[in-house]
């Protein structure tokens, strides 16, 4: 293991950027993901990369827009209100196929709200805050390191589907500071050539980047027809998920980001009270990896899941556990933080209930 | 201290360097291995007020980052006592810089560190100090870190910014060691 | 007794007063207030003409100026008085 | 005899302002013209994202606090609807001149009968410090951090140059809460944007060149002395527009 | 039945707009509700309301959030991508508890995308497109009549549970002429006084329209709370939906909006040819009349759902469905409009799929 | 000896543009310059959305549409990864001055290196002819159906004048295409404006009245009238900036 | 024409005024109370092309607002009848504005009204009425619509707008119905 | 043989070449191109200089002026003939 540096999830998410290859930054400030244009700032000269402080959320996904379909590989980051503003760029960039990294530092809604900790955009980055029917790869790490690790994925899987990859974080992953160890970039795929890009038609046939699709009539269902076959091969190939004392669990704990990370402490609680729990964390959560769920379902006496809002993660949970087995919730939004005394005590509940039933 | 890991919170005025004092931990238990998070707690996007950050240091995995109930805690100023005191673990430590905190704790179970941090730092001549002879007396009396290591992290830290600020911080760190005490619980 | 009264605990300590009054008759304070920040005081209250512009620069509304007896000019804005 | 003293139309809650901030001394004076003009039961203020986000604890006025950038477009809304209310909007550089460009140019335009209070202290000072569109070239801000200018960020944008080409515009005047002097020529400023609005004279605004000390990491003194020295000579004072 | 005329469907929204003492409308033109600024432009002074053409959609939410501080009836209006801008503008009204009405006439997506209809918006609209835990009432007219009866609804429903209310429409039934009966307005509910009105404090303490929540610490997480109850509320007290032939159906088809007209035009056909087909099409997008469909699952066969998407509407469906039987689809995006053959198709190979498991 | 014909950067498609649309002129002469400059294999462009739109369909080089507004972003991304190449915008009073202020303005401050072709024909044409921010006092529109300054729309905005006042401009000029004689010199600005940007000299709009017979609802000849009267008074041609 | 329902498209150029055919024909329909929907495909956010309109008129409620196979179409240029002849439902009708187009229904099981409509318009000395004039060829040869209802439809439509403008109109509308012939398929 | 050559099919008949060709040699035909557009024909064909001015002003590229033995400006920009 090499040596390890602290790093705040902010900080981490930008060097692993650097290292892959990120060449291009735009962004604006807001809190809590203020460290990213600031080391930005300051690391993307230091590599002839280029960084500029848009002047505006807009402006700035439209800025990646242009420089994703120059060919760089580009990012830029907000948090809640910021990335409500760029889902028609958003829209346009998943139409128009071009690779780039959005990442969105969750705080507390709806509105201005606050800066704490939140997970309630999960709708808009899993269903699609934005118009028409795509797709986000969306990827919620849980820890500075896997932030560092899927960072750089990121970056590959962006240009592998040639699709927009977003790292849904928030305002404690993100400002949290732990050891990480600066791995080197190695590609995890094979990087298709980037015969999209828009770079003069010397010797070749001018290109075009566009969303419009009008002629013929049916231009715009076959281009829809397309992207959703895209779509279906990478839920097919993607979907990443961590289990955590799943064998013999009668009760399975569905959680992700920070949030997984409390439950695991209610979890080793738990265990020690002797009620056998486990948890299933989705590190994809889109594509979902709905699998895992539905497996578990069929053991499982009951399923609880627990996220920093009023029930958004709980529809796909609910959708892959398909009614197999019981799903109870427990979440708040606006920055609350489940503790593991909360979520132990809704565990022994579920558990009594079920004893109950047994007698 | 459930599994050998330890939560330690910092609070003060936002001006007293709680966040630097946290970072000062983190980076030590970096160097000597261990694992560990640390945390500010942001109170809103606006200055001013009072800060407190959080360090959580074990050998197993770290699972949550939140310090609900510290182990131990650093207190720079009156107001964050009252606030925390109830909170710390039964049988906790807390560390107190009498020249800002006027009472002693309310709870007996408690092992408690005084250092006369603030006037330390008038005689180092430099007030910003306070915090790091805070972090000297909290390493001197407790065997979670090392000196040695506490002594790099701040080399690591002040070195790429200003040697000169090297200096005083270690100056600062020896005196708030030699110069503060700690109460068993009665 | 002093034309000028500091509000110890709104004072955030910055100075302010203390920079702009053309006596030069105000100081910090050695002791802190309740936030941990000093607040002025006077070096010299008898020379205070209360010509409020320890008033006029405070950002935190931490000072009254008693202008009992001292002469105001016409103008109506409260904080106009000198120029 | 009259007692210089805080203004009833601020309430006795403490600011969270950094010591030192120009806001207190700008609210105060929006404030005390509030008060002169006997129109505090009619005003309605917008307040922006910013350090001023809680403008609404410290006036005793209805408030409404809008999403960053947006005051004029909120301040349009309610001024049509109620065209005798008095309708301010107190915005920083980032809210008012970055993500609200078109906010801003649009509602001064367009003629808007409100009155714009701008705070310019060159820096995004509730997020940290970052650059502002009006930063100054050479100035260090957490996103420039060897000065504004070395990576393509062009100079500092000059609001009330800028808005003096809109035919809509009434009243544009730029002045400074950085010297005793500039606070009364401010609080004149902001009276006569006020009266305007009264006579119905439409768009007026007044730019306020305001310390952030915090941001600018420079003490008290040393911010004061930054605004008289360095962002005059950037941002000069004076009345840009005047039809009133 | 009184007299009819013939209006388009974004006429019939304006209109009975201004019946329903809607006075102030601030929008920006985008096809296919360009009829619908227009419209307001010409009719607003008229009545003594107010008209802006505002300089962006972004801007145009924001003047509805100020004209509701300010006791207005109001609206704006546009279409897909210009419904993305405002997602921030909606998240904000939502936590200030704002009364008004917004229209989104949707297009072809994602990206610039093209101007035939689609239903495509369902996700944005029904689970929030914008940041943090809200909801917007959202409703799917089929007709002009309809189109016409519910927003005069929508005003009252906004005032009555101080929430913004969504017309989610399309292209075609936007741009669709029939006959409307101009019915005079009359509120449904009794309307509360509204004490937020931001009008100057004479008399009375000042007034804060905000979205900030700091202190104390869970300020918002209680906002959040008191929006859940509301949210809660909303659901017992309002579900609107029609069925159609659904007494002894075999098969039971989940359409909105215009679908589910060409649905009843399938429908008939299939019933000529023996087929036992009936529909039923949710008012109410938001909140969801699960109940009928619980209930349908129990006694038919199969369901299914038809929207002009590659999948959205459906995932409400199968969550109310909860498994009782299966669900297929048909459906696509990009100004996709399904024909009654094609339906008809559909039903028919259900149908013999049922026949043989039969056997 | 030269034949005067269609130039090879535009592609023999037919424009879906109204007869007598003054897009397919402009059009032309942007494509004539960039021929005579010899940069098409370098050249990048970016569509707005309005009725130019389809300009990929009609010019022989790489294009890029842009969602409403945004082009003059979307070009700052492109120029600032391919400074060695040659970025233009092509766009219309409402996607450059209402929906995209904000991008038009910073791009201009910040001095990005390109060229911006700004089609001002006071209309939003390919929505059916509402109120553009360029709309004459009077006009009428299918949303000023009394003419525009009825309802507090405001004066027309200028463009060149507005972006005059900003230090990070270089060479900013308005032309029109309703003469022989205008067309030759929106010609020359054109060319200019390009080669400001190969030279490196930074931001350069030209500004083009132009004709929207359909929109207007006049005939071909009333609308060249309409430019050569009514436009040509709102807004006078003529260079506004040059830095070059 | 399932459950009397009759539907209708109408075909030309951009500038020859379909819609307001279509307009006509719904206005008519609601005037004797009938239900009728009224759409336009509009093609792109574009100008110019062909444009197309469809009408469904129907004593019942009209379910399907789409017009996939039309009843009867109105076709005022060649290319629209080189589109939509195929479409038309078998043994249905189509009005063909002879002077536009230059050939006959290759389809030999539909009706066919001839109308030399833009020619007409020439000699009324208005080249814009001849969308009116084919309504008044369709409505001559079809018995969906009485001419009453459509003489009232053009007159509420045109009379806010410029009295003159009813007149010729219905100078055209006339013109049309006289002006024409229907050949049964042979 | 005519130094101006009209694309009859590319034409959209706006009638801007006619408006200003300053021979006022052109007119728009009765017969419609296949767009159902009239389009510009000579009147007095011989009378043409070649100016170049008629393809200058047309939107639509429908024009080509062959100028063989036209005697033309120094001015690189092939639209640039005359002042
Ligand atoms: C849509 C959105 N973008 C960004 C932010 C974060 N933010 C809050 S305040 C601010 C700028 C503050 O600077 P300024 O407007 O100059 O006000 P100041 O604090 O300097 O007075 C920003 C970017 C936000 N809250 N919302
Ligand atoms: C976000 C968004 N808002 C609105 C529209 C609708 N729209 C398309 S083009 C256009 C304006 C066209 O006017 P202009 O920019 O002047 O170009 P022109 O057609 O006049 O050349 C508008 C508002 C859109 N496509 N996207
Ligand atoms: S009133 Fe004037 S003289 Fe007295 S303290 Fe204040 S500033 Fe100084
Ligand atoms: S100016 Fe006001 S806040 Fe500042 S030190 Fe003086 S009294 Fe205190
Ligand atoms: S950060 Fe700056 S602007 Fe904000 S309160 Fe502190 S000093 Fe004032
Ligand atoms: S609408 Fe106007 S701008 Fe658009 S193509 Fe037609 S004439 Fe040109
Ligand atoms: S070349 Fe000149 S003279 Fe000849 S037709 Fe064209 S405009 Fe007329
Ligand atoms: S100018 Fe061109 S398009 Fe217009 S009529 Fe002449 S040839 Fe045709
Ligand atoms: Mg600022
Ligand atoms: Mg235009």
């Amino acid at each position: 293991m090499g040596k390890k540096i602290l790093l705040k999830g902010n900080e981490a998410m930008c060097e692993a950027a650097v290292q892959a290859g990120c060449r291009f930054f735009a962004g604006y400030p807001i809190t809590p993901q203020n460290e990213v244009p600031e080391y930005m700032s300051k690391r993307m000269p230091q590599v002839d990369g280029v960084f500029v402080q848009a002047e505006s959320e807009i402006a700035a996904i439209n800025m990646v827009f242009g420089a994703s379909a120059s060919g760089a590989r580009c990012m830029t980051s907000s948090s809640s209100p910021g990335i409500s503003l760029k889902q028609e760029g958003i829209s346009y960039i998943t139409s128009a196929e071009l690779p780039c990294l959005i990442a969105n530092v969750q705080r507390g809604g709806p509105g201005l709200g606050n800066i704490r900790a939140s997970q309630a955009d999960y709708f808009q980055a899993v269903k699609g805050g934005g118009h028409g029917d795509y797709r986000l790869i969306v990827l919620a790490p849980a820890s500075v390191q896997e932030i560092y690790n899927l960072t750089m994925n990121a970056f590959d899987w962006a240009d592998y589907y040639r699709n927009p990859v977003m790292i849904l974080g928030d305002g404690i992953s993100g400002q949290m500071a732990e050891p990480v160890e600066i791995l080197p970039y190695e590609p995890i795929v094979d990087l298709p050539a980037k015969d999209f890009v828009l770079d003069g038609c010397a010797g070749r046939k001018p290109r075009v980047v566009k969303t419009l699709y009008l002629r013929p009539t049916d231009a715009l269902v076959t281009h829809n027809e397309h992207l959703q076959e895209k779509y279906k091969r990478i839920e097919s190939e993607l979907s990443l998920y961590e289990e955590y004392e799943t064998a013999n669990a009668e009760i399975v704990i569905a959680a992700y980001g920070i949030t997984a990370r409390i439950a695991k402490g209610a979890i080793r609680l738990a265990r020690k009270k002797g009620i056998a729990v486990g948890l299933i964390r989705p590190i994809t959560l889109w594509p979902f990896p709905s699998d895992p769920f539905a497996a578990a379902a069929e053991t499982v006496g009951q399923m609880l899941v627990v996220e920093m809002s009023h029930g958004q993660f709980i529809e796909d949970v609910k959708l892959a556990v398909d009614s197999a087995c019981p799903v109870e919730f427990l979440g708040k939004g606006g920055g609350w933080y489940p503790t593991e005394e909360i979520i132990l005590e809704k565990i022994e509940s579920m558990a009594a209930a079920v004893a109950k039933r047994g007698m | 201290m459930d599994r050998n890991e330890t939560k330690i919170i910092i609070a003060g005025f936002g001006g007293q360097g709680i966040v630097l004092i946290g970072n000062v931990l983190a980076r030590a238990a970096v160097i000597e291995n261990k694992n560990v998070v640390g945390m500010v707690s942001y109170g809103a996007e606006m200055r001013g007020g009072t800060a407190n950050a959080t360090v959580v240091i074990s050998e197993d995995e770290i699972f949550n980052p939140f310090v609900a109930c510290p182990d131990m805690a650093i207190i720079l100023n009156g107001p964050s006592l009252d606030r925390f005191e109830p909170q710390i673990e039964k049988a906790g430590l807390v560390l107190m810089n009498t020249s800002m905190i006027q009472r002693d704790p309310v709870r007996t179970d408690l092992a408690c560190i005084k250092v006369d941090a603030t006037r330390i730092a008038h005689e180092i001549g430099n007030l910003r100090v306070a915090n790091i002879i805070s972090v000297g007396a909290f390493i001197e009396h407790t065997s979670l870190l090392s000196m040695d290591s506490i002594e790099q992290a701040i080399a690591d830290l002040f070195s790429s910014k200003n040697p000169k600020l090297v200096e005083v911080n270690l100056k600062a760190l020896h005196a708030g060691a030699e110069q503060s005490q700690c109460l068993q619980p009665v | 007794m002093n034309k000028v009264h500091f509000d110890k605990h709104r004072c955030k300590g910055c100075g302010m007063c203390v920079l702009f009054c053309p006596q030069k008759i105000l100081r910090m304070s050695a002791d802190l207030n309740d936030q941990g920040l000093p607040y002025p005081e006077f070096s010299d209250a008898d020379c205070c003409t209360a010509c409020g512009l320890c008033f006029r620069m405070c950002p935190d509304c931490a000072i009254q100026v008693d202008k009992q007896g001292v002469k105001t000019s016409e103008k109506k804005e409260t904080t106009d008085l000198v120029e | 005899m009259p007692t210089l003293k805080r203004t009833e139309i601020l309430t006795d809650a403490r600011t969270h302002y950094c010591p030192g901030c120009g806001h207190g001394i700008a609210h105060r004076l929006v404030a005390e013209v509030i008060e002169e003009l006997g129109i505090r039961e009619k005003t309605i203020g917008t307040a922006p994202v910013g350090c001023a986000v809680l403008l609404y604890d410290y006036f005793n006025c209805d408030i409404i606090e809008c999403a960053h950038g947006r005051p004029p477009a909120v301040a349009t809304g309610i001024k049509r609807v109620q065209p005798d209310k008095i309708v301010f909007t107190y915005q920083g550089d980032g809210d008012l001149a970055a993500i609200g460009t078109g906010e801003t140019i649009h509602a001064a335009n367009r003629g808007e009968n409100i009155t714009v209070i701008f705070i310019n202290n060159a820096i995004y000072g509730m997020t940290g410090g970052q650059m502002a569109p009006t930063t100054l070239t050479g100035m260090v801000s957490t996103t420039t951090q060897n000065g504004r200018g070395e990576h393509g960020e062009g100079p500092p944008l000059k609001v009330c140059e800028l808005l003096s080409a809109l035919d809509g515009v009434c009243y544009l005047e730029r002045t400074a809460v950085s010297t005793p002097k500039n606070v009364n020529a401010t609080k004149r400023a902001i009276k006569k944007a006020f009266q305007n609005q009264i006579d119905g004279k439409g768009f007026s605004l007044v730019e306020v060149l305001s310390m952030c000390p915090t941001d600018w990491k420079l003490s008290t003194e040393k911010s004061v002395d930054f605004v008289n020295n360095e962002m005059k000579k950037a941002f000069p004072l004076g009345v840009y527009k005047d039809e009133g």
